[in-house]
Parts: structure tokens; C-alpha cells; sequence
């Protein structure tokens, strides 16, 4: 039973990635884009995670899992919010 | 039909390994190279876990994409002139060089497929795990290679050292990057910290467990690199003569090991079983400093202020250089 | 296992000529360093499908060993090459 | 001390961290360490004559699992010789650098290059030569760039780039071979080799890698710039052992390991590869407009004539002509590595005397530099292949080998070749011995011209006159 769950919820995951990427290619803008990236990093790598840990009983490694989803999000907003301010800084000196 | 399955995503992984190889060797815009280069390397570093190679895997994220990633973009503006201007291969050329590497490809596959299912796969790792229990380590390809095949680490160590004194000799290392804002430098307080820690777990773990020097250098160095990016300015407070231990404390303890081993044991890099252990992660530690030293200063790219003796004014365009 | 290892075996042996072909062909500096790694990706795909005992076994640990000291190397000459480039890009400034 | 064979790693691989760490004594550190790597060559060389090849088994393992250390007469005389260039070269660089910025710079990675030839020689581990010829690829590189002008780091980069793509393709090499039989110990492969499709790929991958650093034609294209740019003490090593050193593993490939899967074919394509840099170097070298370009082309075609031997010695039986022929080979190298090191010191000289090495404008240098063109001279004659020289023995040994392998076509190659010698060389010594002032210094007795007569009479005189002892090693321990 938990396996299913977990397997669901590791394929709604892989779903987000899936549309995220697709937004990558598809999306107009560099600010539109960042958007569907982090909504894909975010909730995505959140189901993912979660069906993982449900997979692998180990507390260790569930630990080492949560830290992992911590830092890929730190790192993914910041640079997110580095590249926009970077695009932003170019619009404002273009004009 | 499990088999099966995993073949199907063998295939997947390997089409798009080679897909993703092709484009970065054919992508005009370099920056559209390096990012899918990084990419390029992410993949293979999944393929390396599926292979059963987590050693490598974990080199190739940190180093081969991470670190090789981070001097390529460092590098992009010191190519730009060189851009579209230079002339391209005659055609006649382009078309022999594309006949000899397919020729090349069939015959390489060929000779692969022979030989594969007729040689014993095993190989030397049979050997490897029958002596492992004398290594003084329990993760074998550690064992092979601060033991067994000790040698050919210190030998890659020195060419570790060799680049970075080429580095160094070439020029003056590149001016800081302005501070950056309050959220990375905010992001960087805590996060180095933690790739610090990392560092040291991935070199104490290696001797069980996937792990080791060369991982835990680079991560090390990877946090002096976003310490850099972040605008850190670390050239003037560093105690030059410290950074020159660092950078050779790692062969200096290996091969002095190595050569009182000789003295003891009369041969070369020979540690007794009783000591393997501690003595590999000894050597390790040191190693883990060193390669930490040498990568940040190739992606620094030079050499700090004052890092040569400043000797009397007789030459005046060599001190002119260290202030260009 | 022969099928797995013979993949990524001949997968290693187009991305070495691939990365080959392309060195060959790139006159620049940047590009040519690209398709070197690319190369010598392909090399060291070669090795670890070689080391490879299927999915229960332990895979061969020596070439491993022989890789993690090629990514290295590999890692150094890279940034040998991007600091001569960067020397020269000075040189050709003043 | 059955340990030299590491100690001739270790001392220069140490000297080196200590010159890091200690800069301003920099110089005589190296020099310590070139005469004590040099006393060690010459004991290991003895111990070699006495005993027969050497064993180190590194950490004590089984060859096989962990790396062994070799040393044959063959590695033993070409170490011999490459540490009397190194040392030689020096003593001149330590008067030739007369900035003490650049002898900080000089020196660690000068010893990193005799780290990385010793190691070479003496390995005895198909991947631990690759790890070796990349210290040597990138110590190399990095020397040539201490010029640092543009010419000399665009030789540089061009040097690297095409340094690393041989390696790559040596790798792949490698690879195959570990494929195919699960081992990479020289030894082990010598009694496993087999003529099988795999092993021919292997070969054919390793070789190709090496001679892309062996510069053979049409290789050679990347040579010429950076050792013509390089500084004169690198120039030296670059040309007398680095190239050398790949043809080194080469042989030992083709002749002692993989001998068995081997056709003559391929050996036959190898010599025809040689003849034509015999032809073409020499002719580029008489059009050379510069003295150290000059000498940068006559190396590619005396690397030449060391691949004309391969065809000859595969076609004779094993036995005293075998043995003769390979001798011959081995004299020719180790003359090549004396004379070639002598010019480029020499040529040195002259363009720190006259500010150039335009070999238009050499007029006068006979007068203002008598013992530099000398050397000039000595080493010229070596090259060219005059009666006292080394270099005149193994041509004729060559030519009688050839007409007992029934390869007679090889002889108009060698007539044509040492024919371009003679003019390019004497092209050189007229313009130096014509009217000028193109160096405007009195006579010159130097530091730096001492090292560079010495290297100039072993070519000359010295090897020719005791090459019998060459022979001696050969027939007591070659093949290890």
C-alpha cells in the first residue's frame, strides 16, 4: 500500500518536472520561464522526495534526502533571484 | 520483462548522452556550449551511477561538471574577441575528418563486440577483492587507489600541482566580483558552512563507502569558489606562505610516507595492513587540502599579490606586472 | 549484462569519436576544449561499461580508480588551457 | 641501494615541492638535484650492466594489481643520457635566466619535467604511462609558455591541445587493451599478446596517440612553434628528450611487448611515415630563415630515421643482427639527444648575444663567439653523421641492415637526408664564419657555453668513440 503511494506520488512528481520543462521551451519571456523552472524544482522534487523516503525506510537516509530537497531549494531560489535581478538590470539599462 | 525495461531506459540514457555530446561539440554559441556541457556532464554522472560507479559519480557532478563548468564561464570573456573571425576548415577537409571518425567508430564497435562476451569480464577485480582485507580500507576503489595503485595518484597529484604552477607562472589572478546582494551573501553564510562539513563526511566516509580525497577537494574548493563569487575578497588577508604548504602539503605527505614505508618494508608505498588505514586517510586529508588549494586558484586564474619574491627594482616591467 | 555493457560500451566509443571529429574540426579554443572533455568522456564510458558485472554484482573497481584519475587530469589540463588562453587574450590587449 | 629506480622519481618530485615552498633558493636546489639524479642514472646504469634489468614492485604488490617499476638497458641508457642533458641544461638555464622572476618560475616546473621523463622510463604500467606523459604534456606546455609572448603561448595552446588529443587517443587505447585481457602490466601483456582484431585496434590507438607526440610526419606540424618559441634551456629538453621519449614507449610497444600481434605491414607504413620526415624536415630546415627553426625541423627528420628502423628490425631474425640494428637505433637517439640539446644551447647563446637568430644576419659570430660557434659546429657534425660521431655509426649500421632485410630503399632516403644536413648545417656555419657585426660582444667565455661543449663532445666524439659499451648492455639485459 505504501509503495503505491509512494510510486504515485514519485510519477506526479516526474509530471511537474515533465510540464516544467516543457514550459522551459515553450514559455515567451526569461521571467515566465523562471517561473514554470521553480514551480517544477519546488513541488516536483517535493513529491519525488517524499515517495523516496516512503521507499527507503532508513531514518539516516531519509535525513539525507530532506537536506538535499533544503539545498536545491536555497540554491534554486537564489539563483533564480539572481537571474532575474540580472535580466531586470538589463531592461533598466536598455531603456 | 524487468530486463527489458531497464534496457529501455539504458537506451533512453544513452541516446541522449550522445545527442546531448553532439550538440555541445557543435553549438557556435559558447555559452550555449558550456551550459550544455554541464548538462552533458549531470547525465553522465547518472550514468555513472547506473553503471554501479557512485565513486565516479560523485567526481563527475563536482568536478566534472561543477568545477570544469564554473572555469569555462569564468573564461568566456577572455575569449569574446576571438569570436566568429577565425576561418573555418575547406570543405574537402571537413568531409575526410568526418570519414575517418566514422571509419574509426565501426571498427572501434567492432572489435568491442568481438571481444566482449569471449574475455572473462571479471577482470582484475577479482584480485582486488581477494586482497582488499590488506588495503586497510573496505571501499575497493579507494583501496585501488590510495593503495594498490597509489602511485598513479601521486603522480596525478603532481599534475594536479603542475597546472596550477603553470597558472600561477602565467599571470595575475583575476580581480574579486563586486559584492554580491544580501540574499547570496545571506545563502552563502549557511551554505558553506555546510559544504565544509560535506567535504570532510565525503572524505572520512570514502574508506567504507562511496567517497574520498578527490570528491572532498573539490567540493572544498567549490566552496571557496561561491565564497569568491560571492564577492569574499580573500587575496590580501591569505598568509602566502601558508597557501604554499597547502597547495604541496598533499605530495609531500604521500611521497614521505611513501619513502619511510620504503625505508621500513623495502618497497616503495608499502603501508603493513596494521597501518593501511590511518595512513591512507592521513595521505587523504593532506590531499583533500591540496586539490581544495590547487582548484580554487585555476579558477582564481593566477597568482595572488606577492606570490613571487618581490626581489630589487633592478627589473622594473616585472614589478609593473604584479599592479596590471 | 553483455547486451548493457556492449551499449555503453559502443555508446563510449561515438561519443569518443564524436568528441574527436569535432576537436578536429574546431579551430577555436573554447570549442576545442568542449569536444576534448566530450572525447574523453566517451573514453571513460568506455572503460566503466567494461567494468560493469551487471546489476547484482559488484562492478570492477580498477578501471574506476583508472576514471576518477582521468577526470581529474582532465579537470587540470582544462584549466591549464583556459589560463594560456586568458595570457594571451592579456598579451594581445597591451 | 636497490632503491635508486624510485629514488630518481622521488628526489626531483621532492626538490620540486621544496622549491615551491622555498623560491629564493630555488636554483641551487635544482642544480643539486639534477647531479644527484644524474649519479643515480649512472649507478642504476651499472647495476643494470651487473645485474640485468631491475624489478620495483610498488607497495609491494603482485605486478598485475599494483604497478611495477622497470629498468632494462634500453631505459637505462636513454635515462643515462636524458639526465646528462637535464643536467647540463641546468647549469645554463641558471645563467641563462638572468631574471629572477623568471628562475622562480623556472625551476619547480623544470623538475616537475624530470619527474615526468623518469617516470616514463621506467614505468612499467600501460595506464601509469598515460598519467606520465600528461605530467610530461603539461610540464612542457607550461615551460614553452614562460616565453610569454604571443608566438610562444599560441605554440603553447596549440601544443597543449594537440598534446591532450594523443593522450585521449592512447587512453582509448588503453582501454581496449584492459578490455581484452584484464591487465595492464607490460610484462603480463608480453606473454599474453595475441594477434586478434582487438588487439590490432589497441595498438593501432595507442600508437596513433604517441605519434601525435612523437611529431612523426605528418604529425610533426604542431613542433616546429613550440620548440622554435620556447626558451633555449626548454628548447633543448623539448627537442633531445621530450618527442624521444614517446618514440621510447613506441618501440617498446612494437618491439618487446606486442611484438607477436604485429605485421610487417604496419611497420612497413611506419618507416615509409619516416623516410618522409627524413625528406621533408631536412628540406624545411635548409629553407629555415631562423637558427632555432632551423633546429626545430632537423628534429623532425632525425626522429625520422628512428622509424626507418622499425620495418628494418622487425624483418631480421632474432639474434646478434637484430640485436645490432636495435643498438644502432639506440645510439642514433642518444646521439640526437646530445647534439640537438648542444644547438639549441648554442643557439641560445647567440640570440641572447645578438638579440636575434636570423641565420641571414649571423655574419661575425665566428669571431665574437669562437667556442659558441664551436659547439655549433661539434653538434652539426653529429647530426649531419661525420665519422667520429654516434650518429655515423648507426647510419651505417642502418644501411647494412637494411641490405640484410632486403629493404634496400631505404638507403637513397638516408643519402638524401644527410645530404639536406649537410647543406643546412653549412648554410648555418658560412653565414657565422662570413664578414659582419651582427654581435657586437668580444669573445665569450660563459656559464652557459661550458654545459652546452660538454653535451656538444658527447654527440661529437664521445659516444662514438665507447658506443662498444652500448652493444655490451644491449646483448646482457634488453628486452627486461
Amino acid at each position: 500500500m505504501i509503495d503505491l503511494v509512494a510510486i504515485l506520488l514519485i510519477f506526479v512528481g516526474l509530471f511537474f518536472f515533465l510540464s516544467g520543462s516543457i514550459g522551459l521551451l515553450r514559455l515567451p519571456d526569461l521571467f515566465t520561464r523562471l517561473h514554470a523552472l521553480a514551480k517544477a524544482d519546488n513541488v516536483g522534487l517535493a513529491c519525488v522526495a517524499v515517495g523516496v523516503v516512503l521507499l527507503e525506510a532508513s531514518l539516516l537516509a531519509s535525513l539525507k534526502i530532506l537536506l538535499i530537497w533544503l539545498l536545491i531549494m536555497a540554491a534554486s531560489s537564489v539563483s533564480s533571484h539572481l537571474i532575474a535581478r540580472d535580466a531586470l538590470r538589463r531592461e533598466q539599462a536598455d531603456d | 520483462m524487468i530486463d527489458l525495461l531497464w534496457l529501455m531506459v539504458d537506451a533512453l540514457l544513452v541516446t541522449l548522452l550522445l545527442i546531448l555530446g553532439w550538440i555541445t561539440c557543435a553549438s557556435t554559441d559558447i555559452k550555449r556550449g558550456i551550459t550544455l556541457f554541464t548538462a552533458f556532464g549531470l547525465l553522465l554522472a547518472l550514468i555513472w551511477a547506473r553503471l554501479r560507479a557512485p565513486d565516479l559519480a560523485l567526481a563527475e557532478a563536482v568536478i566534472g561538471a561543477g568545477i570544469s563548468g564554473a572555469l569555462l564561464l569564468r573564461a568566456i570573456n577572455d575569449h569574446k574577441p576571438l569570436g566568429s573571425s577565425t576561418p573555418q576548415r575547406s570543405a574537402w577537409m571537413t568531409w575526410s575528418i568526418n570519414l575517418m571518425a566514422l571509419a574509426l567508430f565501426c571498427v572501434m564497435s567492432w572489435s568491442m563486440w568481438l571481444t566482449l562476451d569471449q574475455v572473462d569480464s571479471t577482470r582484475l577485480s577479482q584480485l582486488v577483492l581477494s586482497q582488499l582485507d590488506d588495503s586497510g580500507v573496505s571501499n575497493p576503489v579507494t583501496a585501488v587507489l590510495l593503495n594498490f595503485r597509489a602511485y598513479d595518484t601521486l603522480l596525478e597529484l603532481a599534475v594536479v600541482l603542475t597546472a596550477v604552477l603553470a597558472i600561477l607562472a602565467l599571470s595575475p589572478m583575476r580581480s574579486a566580483f563586486q559584492p554580491a546582494g544580501v540574499l547570496l551573501t545571506g545563502m552563502l553564510r549557511w551554505l558553506v558552512p555546510v559544504l565544509i562539513v560535506s567535504a570532510g563526511y565525503l572524505l572520512w566516509v570514502g574508506a567504507h563507502a562511496p567517497g574520498g580525497a578527490f570528491q572532498a577537494g573539490a567540493m572544498l574548493a567549490a566552496a571557496m569558489i561561491l565564497l569568491h563569487q560571492g564577492g569574499y575578497h580573500s587575496g590580501s588577508g591569505l598568509n602566502l606562505m601558508l597557501l604554499r604548504v597547502l597547495l604541496v602539503i598533499g605530495i609531500a605527505l604521500f611521497v614521505g610516507i611513501g619513502l619511510v614505508m620504503m625505508l621500513l618494508n623495502q618497497s616503495f608505498l608499502d603501508y603493513s595492513p596494521g597501518w593501511a588505514g590511518l595512513l591512507i586517510l592521513v595521505i587523504e586529508t593532506a590531499a583533500t587540502v591540496s586539490i581544495a588549494a590547487a582548484l580554487t586558484l585555476a579558477f582564481v586564474g593566477g597568482r595572488p599579490d606577492g606570490w613571487e619574491p618581490v626581489t630589487d627594482s633592478s627589473n622594473p616591467s616585472n614589478s609593473a606586472e604584479f599592479n596590471s | 549484462m553483455i547486451s548493457q555493457q556492449l551499449l555503453y560500451a559502443i555508446a563510449g566509443i561515438g561519443l569518443f569519436t564524436i568528441g574527436l571529429r569535432a576537436t578536429l574540426l574546431h579551430q577555436q579554443l573554447l570549442p576545442r576544449l568542449l569536444s576534448l572533455n566530450v572525447c574523453g568522456a566517451g573514453v571513460f564510458l568506455t572503460f566503466i561499461a567494461i567494468a560493469y558485472q551487471g546489476p547484482d554484482a559488484v562492478a570492477d573497481p580498477v578501471p574506476h580508480a583508472l576514471v576518477l584519475t582521468g577526470i581529474v587530469v582532465a579537470v587540470s589540463a582544462l584549466a591549464m588551457a583556459v589560463a594560456l588562453g586568458r595570457r594571451l587574450r592579456m598579451l594581445d590587449d597591451e | 641501494m636497490n632503491n635508486l629506480i624510485v629514488w630518481v622519481i622521488g628526489i626531483p618530485l621532492l626538490a620540486s615541492l621544496l622549491t615551491i615552498i622555498w623560491p629564493r633558493r630555488a636554483n641551487v636546489i635544482a642544480l643539486l638535484t639534477a647531479l644527484a639524479c644524474l649519479l643515480a642514472s649512472i649507478l642504476l646504469t651499472y647495476q643494470v650492466h651487473a645485474g640485468g634489468p631491475i624489478t620495483h614492485a610498488l607497495g609491494g604488490w603482485a605486478s598485475g594489481l599494483g604497478i611495477a617499476l622497470r629498468i632494462d638497458a634500453f631505459s637505462a641508457l636513454l635515462l643515462l643520457m636524458a639526465m646528462l642533458v637535464v643536467s647540463a641544461a641546468s647549469f645554463y638555464a641558471n645563467a641563462y635566466f638572468a631574471d629572477p622572476l623568471k628562475q622562480v618560475r623556472f625551476w619547480p616546473l623544470w623538475l616537475m619535467l624530470i619527474v615526468a621523463i623518469n617516470s616514463l622510463l621506467l614505468s612499467g604500467d600501460l595506464f601509469n604511462l598515460y598519467v606520465t606523459l600528461e605530467l610530461l604534456g603539461l610540464s612542457a606546455v607550461a615551460l614553452t609558455a614562460l616565453s610569454d609572448n604571443r608566438a610562444a603561448l599560441q605554440a603553447a595552446i596549440r601544443y597543449l591541445s594537440i598534446g591532450l588529443l594523443g593522450s585521449l587517443v592512447f587512453l582509448a587505447g588503453v582501454a581496449f587493451i584492459y578490455a581484452g585481457y584484464g591487465t595492464l602490466d607490460l610484462l603480463q601483456l608480453a606473454e599474453l599478446a595475441r594477434p586478434d582484431a582487438l588487439t590490432l585496434v589497441a595498438l593501432a590507438l595507442l600508437s596513433a596517440g604517441l605519434l601525435i607526440k612523437a611529431a612523426l610526419f605528418p604529425m610533426h606540424f604542431w613542433l616546429p612553434a613550440a620548440h622554435a618559441s620556447a626558451p633555449a634551456p626548454v628548447s633543448a629538453a623539448l627537442s633531445a628528450l621530450v618527442v624521444k621519449v614517446s618514440v621510447y614507449i613506441l618501440v617498446r610497444l612494437w618491439l618487446d611487448v606486442f611484438d607477436p600481434a604485429l605485421s610487417p605491414a604496419a611497420t612497413l607504413l611506419l618507416g615509409i611515415l619516416g623516410g618522409m620526415a627524413v625528406i621533408w624536415g631536412s628540406w624545411q630546415a635548409l629553407l629555415a630563415q631562423r637558427l632555432k627553426l632551423m633546429a626545430a625541423y632537423s628534429t623532425v627528420a632525425q626522429l625520422g630515421y628512428l622509424f626507418l628502423f622499425l620495418p628494418v628490425i622487425v624483418a631480421l631474425p632474432a639474434g646478434e643482427l637484430r640485436d645490432n640494428a636495435f643498438g644502432a637505433l639506440l645510439l642514433l637517439a642518444l646521439t640526437h639527444g646530445f647534439a640537438k640539446s648542444a644547438l639549441f644551447l648554442g643557439a641560445g647563446v647567440i640570440q641572447q648575444q645578438a638579440g636575434h637568430d636570423r641565420i641571414a644576419d649571423l655574419g661575425g659570430t665566428a669571431r665574437a663567439l669562437p667556442l659558441t660557434t664551436f659547439i655549433i659546429a661539434l653538434a652539426g657534425i653529429a647530426l649531419v653523421g661525420l665519422p667520429p660521431s654516434g650518429t655515423f655509426l648507426a647510419k651505417w649500421q642502418l644501411i647494412a641492415s637494411s641490405i640484410h632485410s632486403q629493404q634496400w630503399w631505404w638507403i637513397p632516403v638516408i643519402a638524401a637526408g644527410t645530404l639536406l644536413a649537410t647543406a643546412y648545417l653549412f648554410r648555418v656555419l658560412g653565414h657565422a664564419f662570413g664578414p659582419g657585426d651582427s654581435v657586437g660582444k668580444v669573445v665569450n667565455w660563459g656559464r652557459e657555453e661550458i654545459p652546452a661543449l660538454t653535451l656538444a663532445l658527447f654527440a661529437s666524439v664521445i659516444l662514438g668513440l665507447g658506443s662498444a659499451g652500448i652493444w655490451d648492455l644491449i646483448v646482457d639485459g634488453r628486452i627486461y
